[in-house]
């Protein structure tokens, strides 16, 4: 038997639901990607931050002499500097403003404080360590339950008195916002008239995305023409051009914003960081391109961290497990500037969708923001807007309230679930679920894990003494922001934008204002093309990232590109159809009324025997146009989409307890997922593999944790701990599908499913092995010491 | 990071001997482990150039240094404040002067230190043991030159 | 990240070596793996003045049985314990930890030598070497002198290394048919330092009791540490679940870890009793022993 | 300083200084497919092949240290224009997403199948944990590593072509 060398080009109409190759492929796999370290610019500069080491301040000097000295070091600036430009403070996305530089104070650990210019990376960074900052350290708020203590010290100055904030009232000088939904009363009245009721406090830590190519930036003024061009690593160049020419003042037709290549995004590229605003000052003011690239300290310390909600779940149910009302109250951690990643009218992001997969009659949540001493961010980690937090929110709980029953977790959820015939279904906190299927999807996945014969396993193991649990995560997903009477970032509505250009000889170029960070949109997109148009897909190519050239779109992130540009896409095809469909009757010499689309090709009612390809039709678009249309064959679509899309999922996972050490083993994970219409199988595969191991380091390693000093103690890979091949379980995939009703493929999305459904699979099936023990919730991240603690507390021990 | 430490040191002289020197900022300084350069700004302040490492730690730290002297309490302060690599120190240290029936004196002392930036988050790991042992060097240090003097 | 400049000394003899280090004193560091040293550097927390990289000196690179005894020259890398058929037949704690120290890619630079010299309070070839009754060779001007592993060991990153002295080998007695050992390590991923780790040592005499046995515990206080009660306790004994028990508490007794997120100071005493534990009874189910 | 880097079978003169960190030097003669993400030997995404059959991290060693040995890089590992089988195998079994890791992934892999020309699963996840993957969960990985095992045996399927 000989290997066969598999087909690396595969031929022809490659549309939905064929697992082909990825297109992008072919650079990275001989290291011809181009990633923005890799670019060099003739008499580029380099940038480096000088940073604090306290996390809050006051800066009593800044002394760059001894910087200035390095050979090849060329200028220091620092906040004074920027506030002669206007750019010493920059507006986040979230309302607030945030410093560039440190303005007479640091807020945070590590802080940015002054840049230094230098004709080698080695001068920039012999200059930043040279730069001397006299500091006064003051009192530092690491906790945000006592941020809005009457005593707590302030942190931000320049907003001390000023109580009315970007969405509305605060009510101390660390408070930032408060955001409620729901009837509270309503609620509260549900609850008390429950049979049942329980109550959880839970934490979902800090984390950071770490994609692992930093964040970096070259800002490339040309003062001849006036013209910006910046090439950054970011996962939404449109809106990054648009902030620009808001900031800088330049005209937003002189800035060109370039996303190159990028090593993985997770959210994490989304914001504007100061490195940015520093580089392109730079630039402006030196007359030379400037090249910034992160440290990973600073990727770990300075730019968008996600999560850090504080919740307080109340559920109320009856006897016999329904539910009937949930509340929620949510302490926010934004740190030093609220700088979260979130649509303007939702400062919670879609925290909303916490009622889940259940029906649940009466719901109110509400959401306290305060300002703390730790770097901002509040970025959509492999997310969609704070949809992560609700998710493990409500799975952990009916956990909770399936050990309160005692009722088999499983049952609980399926007595429960939202049904079939109740899509579309208006939840309690306002959200319209497109549809969705979870009973069945929960009972694939029950079915392929076995899970009656492990829970018989379990009770068997537990009378010999051995620790083992089963979790279930049976989520709701909701992505694709969105709808434009909804959702905008700074005002710019989140609709997506998209270009097709078919060529005479029926190759194409595609173009979306979407940037892919590893999705495979190359491939994707070209699928959809191809399945809309019958043209090979291996004569599509898809751009993405130049401003210059692609349509404008809001970005990568929230599983919102196969949802919005997606959607574009397919309809930008289709709108080149109805265009082409006149050709083709022309052709066929026929009316327009007489063609039909027909297995990829245009065909004339009646006679199959008479038709003519895309192929045909393209080459007609330009040298046998019908008289009277308009030469070509190209359109631009903007996809305003009438709605969220909610896919789901139903996780099972299995673990083994050691214990000795108590060490958790992930013996096994079934992930089912129904992202709708799957357009790349492969692809779908691929991006829950990455999303269950994310779900799983936050779950049991990855967390952004300070000391009382505000110290920051995951600054690197060796204390920020991302797992490797060894540590991350082997997964299980398999799909349910049902199509969204209202997106023009029937898409959902699927990059962040993963991430949002597995974490309360692993705590639950932890919890489950300890339940007998009187366990009923630990905080992520598990560690061994909190399982051997409850351990060694119940009298268990062993080698 | 938040470091604390305590020790006790006998020192072979009487109480007076001992305030003399811990009021007398050249000889305060002179304990310091590897002293690189000192500058007396008056007879409670000094800045102070020390080289220390602390395992593959090496570097040079600069500290201004303010001696709180307050024979009432019988106690002496010592608050620090300063830092090199990066990183910040900011170190409260007292002693309580203790005079013995043997012609002796007991410093009992305690210090709090708070360790910021790369030296903490990346060094932190194997800071403590080894702050631990610049400190009790200091005060061991100081032990000896009490006596010597 | 850019270290700060240095001066670079690539010596071509142990002699010119040892001048370097012996003119330069507390300036220089020995570059032999730099898996610990260059990172330091990038952080700028270790600026040596001089690096002297001994990379290219001679007859450094030998792994070879001698005398009773396995010879780690001083550029032997951990791949090359670790990828040794005879080292995994007959050395078990060796090739136990040579398995686990920091990560696969890190081991085809890193050395074992470089490691002891270093003696991060996390090291694992110091357990290793201490449970083993290791011994260094140290040459200097002076000559070569042979130092028993624990008082090699000084204290966290302290040897009894002078300026001007360069570690050349170290030397792990051969196992007889009747000796085994291993290393358990618990670490929050592969790369970590050890949240607690602990090798083990045994020798049984043909009447199944033991003739010797040693014990190195490390990442649970300044330093590595022999648990030289433990070895006590076993030393004559038969072996039995209650005497291994025992042995192991004697761990958790000496343990004085500094808590950090790895753990507490209390979960990783009580890591270092189960490790030794574990480890006794790994090297005892490879001597064939089942400890009921 | 002035070094001669042998990489990829090329002889390349370089201006350093000491402190130049081998990826640097690398990246700097214009062979960028070799990445740098993490300043603590943890990522990875920068090893390459030292003399054959050892890799290191880059980052983790000085230019002036590799003068002497040989280097391959990502760009060294293709035949004119065919695929080395382990890039084959990252592309069919989808064994890359944003592809940052690739690079070093791939020669990682690359002198593990050098020292175990038929690794299971779990030898392969062990001798791979030096390097880290933010996306694909390696499970693709996993299975390209298999796939380029069995091509490597395959006289047919290696040889054939050339």
């Amino acid at each position: 038997m000989s290997v066969q060398t598999p087909n690396l080009e595969p031929k022809g109409i490659q549309g939905l639901g064929k697992p082909i190759k990825r297109k992008e492929d072919a650079r990275f796999i001989v290291g011809k990607g181009t990633y923005l370290d890799d670019i060099n610019l003739p008499g580029m500069l380099y940038m480096a931050l000088v940073h604090s080491p306290y996390a809050h301040a006051k800066i009593l000097n800044i002394d760059a002499s001894e910087a200035l000295k390095i050979p090849g070091v060329k200028a220091v600036i620092t906040a004074k500097d920027l506030a002669a430009a206007g750019l010493s403070w920059i507006p986040t996305l979230a309302g607030d403003k945030q410093m560039v530089l440190a303005d007479g104070k640091v807020l945070y650990q590590y802080q940015e404080v002054a840049a230094v210019f230098a004709e080698t990376r080695q001068a920039a960074a012999d200059g930043a360590a040279a730069v001397q900052v006299e500091y006064e350290p003051l009192p530092v708020v690491v906790d945000p339950y006592k941020a809005t203590d009457p005593d707590a010290p302030v942190l931000r100055e320049d907003i001390k008195d000023k109580m009315e904030g970007a969405h509305g009232p605060r009510r101390h000088h660390n408070h930032i916002w408060n955001w409620s939904v729901g009837s509270k009363e309503e609620t509260e009245k549900a609850l008390a008239q429950s049979e049942v009721r329980i109550k959880q406090h839970m934490v979902y830590p800090r984390s950071h995305p770490a994609p692992l190519e930093p964040c970096g930036c070259i800002g490339d003024m040309n003062k001849a023409t006036g013209r910006l061009t910046v090439y950054m690593t970011t996962q939404a160049p449109h809106a990054i051009r648009t902030v620009l020419s808001l900031v800088t003042g330049i005209p937003e037709n002189n800035i060109r914003v370039i996303s190159p290549d990028i090593g993985g995004g997770f959210g994490n590229k989304v914001p504007v960081y100061p490195g940015y605003v520093c580089a392109i000052v730079g630039s402006i003011v030196l007359g030379a391109p400037v090249k910034w690239v992160e440290t990973r300290t600073e990727n770990l310390t300075t730019t968008g961290f996600a999560r850090d909600f504080h919740m307080d779940i109340e559920i109320g149910a009856t006897k016999d497990g329904k539910v009937t009302a949930m509340k929620v109250y949510t302490l926010a951690d934004h740190g030093a500037f609220d700088a979260a990643a979130d649509p303007s009218k939702y400062p919670a992001g879609l925290f909303s969708i916490c009622t889940g997969s259940y029906d649940f009659q009466k719901a109110y949540a509400e959401v306290d923001a305060v300002y703390t001493n730790k770097a901002p961010g509040g970025v959509a980690y492999r997310c969609s807007f704070r949809v992560t937090e609700a998710s493990y929110l409500i799975e952990r709980s009916m956990d909770v309230l399936a050990h309160e029953l005692k009722m088999d977790p499983a049952e609980l959820r399926l007595k429960n679930f939202i049904r079939p015939e109740q899509f579309p279904y208006p939840s309690a906190l306002g959200w319209t679920y497109d549809s969705g299927d979870y009973e069945k999807t929960l009972k694939v996945a029950l079915e392929r894990i076995g899970y009656y014969e492990l829970r018989k396993e379990q009770a068997e193991k537990r009378a010999r003494g051995e620790l083992m649990g089963i979790g279930i995560s049976t989520f709701t997903e909701i992505v694709g922001a969105g709808p434009s009477k909804d959702f905008d970032i700074l005002g710019i509505k989140m609709f997506d934008g998209a270009e097709i250009r078919v060529h005479p000889s029926g190759s194409a170029i595609v173009r979306a204002g979407t940037r892919h960070q590893g999705q495979g949109h190359e491939t994707t997109w070209a699928q959809i093309v191809s399945e809309e148009l019958g043209l090979d897909v291996d004569k599509i190519i898809v751009e993405e990232g130049d401003t210059d050239t692609a349509p404008y779109g809001l970005g990568t992130y929230a599983s919102r590109s196969t949802p919005t540009a997606g959607g574009a896409m397919a309809l930008a095809a289709r709108r080149i159809r109805e265009k082409a469909k006149k050709i083709a009757a022309h052709l066929l010499e026929v009316s327009e009324n007489d063609v039909e689309w027909v297995d990829k090709k245009f065909v004339v009612k009646g006679v199959p025997s008479k038709s003519v390809t895309m192929n045909e039709v393209a080459f007609a678009a330009y040298t046998n146009p019908p008289p009277g249309l308009e030469p070509g064959l190209e359109t631009t679509y903007y996809y305003d989409p009438p709605n969220l899309t909610f896919p789901h999922g139903a996780y099972v996972c299995v673990v083994d307890i050691d214990k000795g050490t108590g060490e958790v083993k992930v013996r096994r994970f079934v992930a089912i997922d129904d992202c709708g219409t799957i357009i790349n199988p492969m692809i779908v595969e691929g991006q829950v593999h990455g999303g269950l191991t994310e779900g799983f380091a936050i779950a049991f390693m990855q967390e952004i944790a300070f000391d009382e000093q505000g110290n920051h103690l995951a600054s690197n890979f060796t204390d920020y701990l991302l797992p490797t091949a060894l540590e991350t379980p082997r997964w299980e995939t398999g799909h349910t599908v049902t199509p969204s009703p209202h997106h023009p493929l029937g898409a959902k999305g699927v990059g962040e499913s993963p991430t949002v459904g597995s974490p309360a699979a692993f705590v639950n099936a932890v919890v489950d092995a300890l339940a007998h023990l009187g366990v009923r919730h630990i905080d992520m991240p598990i560690t061994r010491e909190k399982v051997w603690r409850i351990l060694r507390q119940s009298g268990i021990d062993s080698f | 990071m938040k470091l604390e430490y305590s020790g006790q040191e006998k020192v072979q002289a009487e109480p007076e001997k001992v305030w003399r020197f811990v009021q007398d900022p050249h000889k305060v300084a002179s304990c310091l482990p590897d002293l690189k350069a000192v500058e007396i700004k008056d007879e409670k302040n000094l800045v102070a150039t020390v080289g220390v490492a602390v395992g593959p730690v090496r570097g040079t730290f600069k500290f201004n240094i303010e001696l709180d002297p307050r024979p009432e309490e019988n106690k002496m302060l010592v608050r620090l404040r300063g830092g090199g690599l990066g990183s910040a120190v900011d170190l409260t240290a007292s002693a309580n002067i203790i005079g013995q029936d043997d012609q002796t004196t007991l410093l009992d002392w305690s210090g709090v230190a708070n360790v910021s930036g790369p030296a903490a988050t990346v060094g932190g790991r194997v800071l403590d043991a080894q702050a631990k042992r610049l400190i009790e060097t200091v005060f061991a240090n100081m032990g000896q030159k009490m006596a010597e003097v | 990240m850019i270290p700060a400049a240095f001066e670079y000394k690539r010596p071509m003899s142990l002699e010119e070596a040892i001048d370097h280090l012996a003119k330069h004193g507390y300036d220089a560091r020995v570059l032999a793996g730099g898996q610990s040293l260059i990172p330091a550097m990038r952080y700028r927390l270790a600026q040596p003045g001089v690096l002297v990289d001994i990379n290219k000196l001679p007859n450094l690179s030998y792994l070879s049985e001698e005398g009773g005894m396995l010879r780690i020259g001083a550029l032997v890398r951990d791949t090359d314990v670790e990828f040794n058929k005879d080292i995994q037949h007959r050395y078990h704690l060796i090739s136990d930890v040579s398995m686990v120290v920091a990560d696969p890619i890190v081991r085809y630079r890193g050395t074992v030598v470089g490691s002891l010299c270093h003696n991060d309070p996390s090291g694992d070839w110091a357990a290793a070497a201490i449970a083993a009754r290791a011994q260094m060779v140290i040459k200097g001007k002076n000559g070569t002198r042979v130092e028993p592993i624990d008082q090699f060991l000084v204290d966290s990153f302290a040897t009894s290394l002078g300026e001007g002295e360069l570690a050349v080998e170290v030397r792990f007695p051969t196992p007889n048919a009747l000796t085994s050992g291993a290393y358990e390590k618990i670490e929050r991923k592969v790369g970590d330092y050890a949240t607690a780790a602990a090798a083990v040592q045994l020798e049984l005499n043909p009447d199944g009791t033991i003739k010797e046995a040693g014990i190195g515990i490390t990442a649970v206080a300044h330093m590595p540490l022999r648990v030289v009660e433990g070895e006590n306790l076993l030393r004559g004994q038969k072996p039995s679940m209650e005497l291994i028990r025992a042995a192991a508490e004697e761990a958790r007794k000496i343990a004085d870890p500094t808590p950090d997120a790895r753990g507490s100071a209390e979960y990783k005493k009580d890591m270092a009793r189960v490790l030794v534990g574990r480890g006794l009874l790994k090297a005892l189910n490879r001597l064939g022993v089942a400890v009921a | 300083m002035e070094i001669t880097l042998n990489i990829n079978g090329t002889e390349k003169k370089l201006n350093v200084e000491p402190r130049t960190l081998l990826v640097q030097a690398i990246r700097d003669a214009g062979l960028t497919g070799t990445h740098i993400g993490c300043d603590s030997s943890s990522c990875g995404v920068c090893t390459v092949v030292l003399d054959g059959k050892t890799a290191v991290k880059s980052c983790t060693m000085f230019a002036v240290q590799a003068e002497g040995h040989s280097i391959t890089t990502i760009e060294g590992l293709a035949q004119g224009d065919k695929l080395h089988p382990l890039q084959q195998a990252f592309h069919d079994q989808h064994g890359l997403q944003c592809g940052y890791c690739t690079p070093g992934m791939i020669m990682a892999a690359y002198v593990l199948l050098q020292h175990n020309p038929n690794p299971s699963e779990e030898e392969i996840r062990f001798g791979l944990s030096g390097n880290l993957c933010r996306c694909t969960g390696y499970q693709n990985i996993v299975k390209a590593v298999q796939q380029a095992a069995q091509m490597l045996q395959q006289p047919t399927g290696a040889a054939a072509d050339d």
